[in-house]
């Protein structure tokens, strides 16, 4: 019990890319001999205020979030502060002197960015024309990378968004929902998915039609997603390093509880993965 | 004659299928004391319902003191001073005593200007109506449920009776009853009776009418069979009727 | 007077023998059988109408890849909704049916990954669902209200499941899941023929078994059936041992359906179940209940979602609308029960007329 | 004295702080029928609930044939061959009339194996068994909850005594009927009697045990206050100790 | 005959009152209004029993911090719990109210964003709430199942606050709010003075009230109450109505205490809400309903996941954990029921002995 108590509050531990940040998290604190504490808030807003409040009520040395509305976090980050408790945040940004820094990546740039890399590809590929869906589940993060990847296709004469799909981050739903959209639009040939149940459940509904679509997605979690890479139908997807920002966070509470001055972003590069570079993530 | 308190003419009724009355008409003075008899399944229930609101007729016109009244709801029955008492009582079975009797006519007061239940005053004023009546419950604050068959009739009596009413429709009111219970109802009945109250009773016990009751009306198959002064008949003659469904001093039956 | 197969004036058995045989002759008495149809098929005729609408409008809906995609899609909605059929015919209800498909598969998938055999892993999680409803089921019996219990459970299961796979979904490639899953025999899907046969089997158990009609009569009246020397708590554990073993089912088609054993599957499954049982006619208050009727609340259901989806409708509005549509056809379900009503007494006067 | 067929010893029921039965002793031999009456909650369907195995007794015992029997479940007592009709009819509104009748007992056969529900021998069963009563219900497959009062309790009835039962226990099987159906139901305790199965009749009308009974048990209060051969008494006997509770010919009453 | 409240041997009204008068003096009759007391208030000694144990295990339990943290944190389930006590009293559902506190809260920052002052949006969004709230009660009295149509609801209201926000959260910043969602008087946050005036007035108007007496009338029997001239249509209007309109107030202070206002708010809370209320003793069958009950239930859902953060329960385990304790403390009230109504006629035959 020597070393300091830390919250880790995440988004949900029913999706795999906060999992694997909790692992990181779990692992550095494993090293740091930190008492972590995972709680999980099962990506509703307002029980993730609960928890974080929970934390303060434990007086815990430090915590890190991962918010799911950052507006709603204000009140919990001056109770905190209050309470002499120092916070980082993962993949969103939040303003407040307490919360000492962003840890991860910038969800509306990197999407943007990836826009680029998919309007390369219809560039080169389709010859300038797509008829894109798009499969999105509305929380605040898959909103920024639909909005992202929105800003970097405005441009394209040649390409348009023809539907658009909530598969509400449920296998299934996703699944359903990808399916009825391909069914209703049999001209779709790009689909763009903001997380991982709706690329999961649009790269199932294109096998389950037979249809002839090249997929780009989110996120982290490589399994699934090889041997749709293999097979081509999958073209690329974004993986973010969840278990890196994880293990971030919880060394910089750890140097800065021990005194030490912290840079407030640490960020890093998302990887575009495709058949080229799949190797590498096995 | 003169203008009767209750008249309903030509009342018909169906469920789905089933023709429960055709065109029966009825009519009683104010202080008239109605035997309604008839066999199983006769109808007698479904029309003592409609006078009093519970159900509504498919055809057929209902006066009181000689104005024309459709009872679309019970509540407008029992503003016209109709109460019933139901054949499987209509209580609630989580509610007190107390709060069955004054279910939709509570005593409140005030405090501060608001409405609130007066819960004592109606349970003393539950207490007396039953010390009036002779009938006997256990505590006025049980609920319903707690209470045998026969002290769940003498509620729905205590609740039809204890208020003002023109005209009070017992629905078999002593079929659950013992013997010295029974009194107290014939009592209750005649004590209305002098008061002007009209009263309809629904029973098989015909001694129950030949009791207190002024007039029968026998009903079979939805329709009405015949009608016999008290003093004017016996019980053969109303077996008979019952049985046959004929009325045996008429060849046939018009209405 | 009239005759009529629900004649109800005492007339003794011998004279209802005759009018039934009399029945098919009258006119009359096919305008009552038409509504008595009405009333009882209105679901069929809401989702008939939905579909014409649907096929009129939408070059899509009417292709067989649609139309066996819905069915797929609706194939676990109707398995365990035969089972929330008959936990509800005995007025009491399962929320738990969605994470127990979560738990189900994950340990379909984890035994499979431990290399024990497609048709033995199948076997052993339907018994493992089966024993977990029962479970709830003995203790509901106790005394403790079905809503508590299975909510209480709803949490519990899928705990479980997160805390065996640790999270992790674990991708299902075995032969006989993939055939579960994606397979068709003679062009009809394998789901849709489970489906068809869990609906087949459930109706005859509710509607020609002693067991069925124990379930209703316990959900009718309790105290009634008790001191008829039913086996009340025996029924009921055994309609949630029921549901349990059918969510367990579902979870493998869903599993196979997605080659996916994930403790996420079968969120919120629960109330699309419900939801088609309700809709479907089966009261929440016990007692009453088909089969028939959850199938096609299961089918309106996702072919509302999935007309919506075809005509491009912004999935906001889709939630929107699926609701209204939904209440609608209940709504138009009540009040045709009510004007059916109506009709079938028109004019009994005259019927009195005839009879004199 | 021959062993009876059925005995009940000091049997004693309480609900919550109400006393319903204390040390309450029965005895009935084959064949004969006997009368239980008292006022209103004097514990008289609860002392037959508990021997049809409804309720359980908080002590005492019962013995069949001499042997005990404690009915822990209405199953046991309906092996042992104990019917009864309960005063609330304990009939289930949404099933048909045969499925009621033959609830727990339903005749199947096989189908490639499988038991399926017999309904077409059920219902002509359903129709023999009301024709052999010579009872009146509209069609056997009609939901019951579409019945009449008089009609509920003829299903009722007809389900207790269509089966091959030792004692029929009756709590008020004539309250809801008209005077032909009573005599109908005479007419059944008069044939269950000859064929050798005890009757016990819960009733308030006398005259209907005094018609076919041979012994009248009389309660109040939970307690035993006497008992008569039914042509040892009259009604002004029973009457008075109805209403006293104290058997006018010995001065306590000792069980 | 020993003399107690309940006898039910057919003594005059005199008699009776006489027993009242000497009910204190008896030592027999204050252990089975002990008994009674168990019976009744089980729920707050499960509650009681858990705060002992968590206390003692955890020393950051019984700060005052914490404790006003999870009023705060139950306070919506309470306030809103208290309109689903008196829709489960008319033997009703509403699943509804998850998803209006959601379009309430991208109503209310719609709202002030526009300009409009915070009182005057408090006051709007509560008659919206109430507006909805009495149509879902409009549309069950046309014969609809409350469960359909609320859960239709459920989907639609959500459906619509993503529509009106296109999915986005718009912080809330107003003064007032802030005060709602994290201010205090005298110490004591507002969250939880709001839920112990609305606790207040519901207790009383479900006890000394008419309208209590007639909603208990409608779901304990509505056949009965109907005839008795109850107006039940109004009566179920009036129960969906307050329960909407308490779901807005839930709305507004969940909005003010995460300060944003969002279409996600309130995910799954009708879960947590009838949770609340069933824990805490009323029937969903109707005709049985304790305000008191559903604040100790919302009390204890809160205290249990609470306790369980404390101790950093792994959070897989927290799900599975929270379903047992809720099952273990209702099934240890039933079987205490059990037990105190044996205890409390425990020895009768002795008492007919003393009154000899
Ligand atoms: N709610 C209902 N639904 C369908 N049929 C009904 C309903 N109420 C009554 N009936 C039918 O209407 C007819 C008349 O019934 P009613 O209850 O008026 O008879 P009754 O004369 O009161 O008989 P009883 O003496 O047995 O009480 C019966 O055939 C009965 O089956
Ligand atoms: N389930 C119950 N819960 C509580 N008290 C009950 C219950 N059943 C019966 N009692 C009480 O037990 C006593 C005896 O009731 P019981 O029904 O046996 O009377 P009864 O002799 O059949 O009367 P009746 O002639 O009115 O039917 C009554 O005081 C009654 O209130
Ligand atoms: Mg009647
Ligand atoms: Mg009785």
């Amino acid at each position: 019990q020597e070393g300091p108590n830390i919250c880790f509050v995440t988004f949900s531990l029913q999706i795999a890319y906060f999992q694997s940040s909790v692992e990181g998290g779990q692992r550095a604190a494993d090293e740091l001999g930190v008492n972590l504490t995972v709680l999980d808030p099962q990506a509703d807003a307002s029980r993730q205020v609960t928890l974080v409040e929970d934390c303060i009520s434990r007086g815990v040395d430090a915590i890190v979030m991962d918010p799911i509305e950052s507006n709603s976090l204000f009140g919990p980050i001056e109770q905190a502060e209050a309470a002499g408790i120092p916070m980082v945040t993962l993949d969103t940004q939040i303003d407040h002197p307490n919360v000492l820094a962003l840890i991860g990546v910038p969800q509306f740039d990197a999407s943007r960015e990836f826009g680029q890399y998919v309007a390369g590809y219809i560039a080169g590929a389709m010859g300038g024309e797509a008829r894109i869906g798009l499969m999105i589940a509305s929380s605040e993060v898959q909103l920024a990378r639909r909005d992202g990847f929105l800003a970097a296709l405005e441009a394209l004469p040649g390409v348009e968004i023809v539907a658009e799909g909530d598969g509400r981050n449920i296998l299934e739903v996703a699944q359903a929902e990808a399916e009825n959209m391909l069914t209703a639009n049999p001209d779709i040939n790009v689909i763009y998915a903001t997380g991982d149940p709706q690329l999961q459940g649009g790269l199932a509904a294109g096998l389950s039609q037979n249809r002839d679509i090249a997929f780009f997605g989110w996120d982290d979690i490589p399994q699934p997603f090889i041997a749709p890479l293999e097979e081509g139908r999958l073209v690329g997807f974004l993986k973010q390093s969840p278990d890196y920002g994880g293990e971030q966070a919880v060394r910089l509470l750890v140097d800065y509880l021990n005194g030490e001055d912290v840079p407030s972003v640490v960020s890093y590069n998302p990887t575009v993965v495709t058949p080229f570079n799949v190797d590498q993530f096995r | 004659m003169t203008t009767p308190l209750i008249e309903m003419r030509n009342i018909s009724k169906t469920f789905g299928a089933v023709t429960a009355l055709s065109k029966v008409s009825l009519r009683l003075e104010a202080g008239g004391v109605l035997g309604l008899i008839g066999d199983n399944a006769a109808g007698k229930s479904t029309l003592m319902k409609i006078l009093a609101g519970a159900l509504r007729a498919d055809s057929g016109e209902i006066l009181i003191d000689g104005k024309p009244a459709t009872f679309a709801h019970p509540i407008a029955a029992r503003d016209a001073g109709i109460e019933m008492i139901y054949q499987d009582f209509a209580l609630v079975p989580e509610l007190t005593v107390t709060q069955n009797i004054f279910l939709g006519r509570e005593i409140t007061r005030r405090i501060a200007g608001v409405k609130v239940l007066d819960r004592s005053a109606m349970n003393v004023r539950a207490k007396e109506m039953f010390a009036a009546l002779g009938l006997r419950v256990p505590a006025v604050t049980l609920p319903v449920q707690a209470l045998s068959g026969g002290q769940q009739q003498a509620v729905a009596i205590a609740r039809a009776t204890g208020f003002e009413a023109r005209l009070v429709i017992m629905d078999e009111p002593t079929a659950n009853l013992g013997a010295p219970a029974i009194e107290r109802v014939r009592e209750t009945i005649t004590r209305l009776k002098k008061s002007g109250v009209a009263v309809i009773i629904i029973s098989h016990r015909l001694e129950d009418i030949f009791a207190v009751g002024d007039r029968f009306m026998v009903m079979k198959q939805g329709q009405l069979v015949g009608e016999r002064e008290v003093h004017d008949t016996d019980n053969a003659d109303l077996v008979e009727m019952i049985v046959t469904g004929a009325d045996p001093r008429k060849p046939l039956v018009a209405v | 007077m009239f005759p009529s197969r629900f004649q109800n004036n005492g007339a003794c058995m011998s004279d209802v023998n005759s009018t039934i045989r009399r029945k098919a002759k009258n006119p009359a008495f096919d305008m009552r059988m038409a509504a008595v149809f009405l009333v009882r098929y209105g679901m069929f005729i809401a989702l008939a109408l939905w579909m014409v609408a649907m096929a009129l409008s939408s070059e899509h809906f009417l292709t067989s890849t649609n139309i066996l995609n819905v069915a797929r899609q609706a194939a676990p909605i109707i398995i365990i909704g035969v089972g929330m059929t008959f936990v509800m015919a005995t007025a009491g209800i399962d929320l738990s049916v969605g994470s127990l498909v979560a738990l189900i598969s994950v340990l379909t998938a984890a035994w499979l990954v431990a290399g024990l055999p497609a048709y033995l892993v199948i076997g052993l999680v339907i018994v493992v669902g089966a024993m977990l409803g029962a479970l709830n089921g003995f203790i509901i019996t106790l005394g403790v209200p079905a809503f508590v219990v299975t909510l209480a459970a709803l949490t519990s299961f899928r705990g479980v499941g997160f805390v065996y796979s640790d999270g992790r979904a674990v991708p299902i490639s075995d032969p006989v899941f993939v055939f579960i899953g994606r397979g068709d025999i003679f062009g009809v899907n394998t789901p849709l023929i489970i489906a068809t046969v869990v609906a087949v089997v459930g109706w005859f158990v509710l509607n020609r078994t002693r067991f069925g009609l124990y379930v209703l009569a316990t959900g009718g009246r309790e105290e009634a059936a008790r001191v008829m020397g039913l086996a009340i708590t025996r029924i009921k554990i055994t309609v949630y041992a029921i549901t349990g073993g059918l969510a367990a089912l579902g979870g493998i088609v869903i599993s196979a359906r997605l080659s996916n054993g994930s403790p996420n599957a079968g969120m919120m499954l629960e109330l699309d179940v419900i939801a088609a049982t309700v809709l479907g006619g089966t009261s929440l208050f016990g007692g009453r209940a088909t089969i028939a009727g959850t199938v096609v609340g299961a089918l309106l259901i996702n072919f509302v979602r999935n007309g919506l989806n075809l005509h491009g409708v912004n999935p906001y509005w889709v939630q929107v609308v699926t609701g209204i549509i939904l209440v609608m056809a209940v709504l138009m379900n009540t009040v045709l029960n009510r004007k059916a009503e109506a009709w079938a007494r028109a004019n009994p006067d005259d019927e009195q007329e005839v009879s004199k």
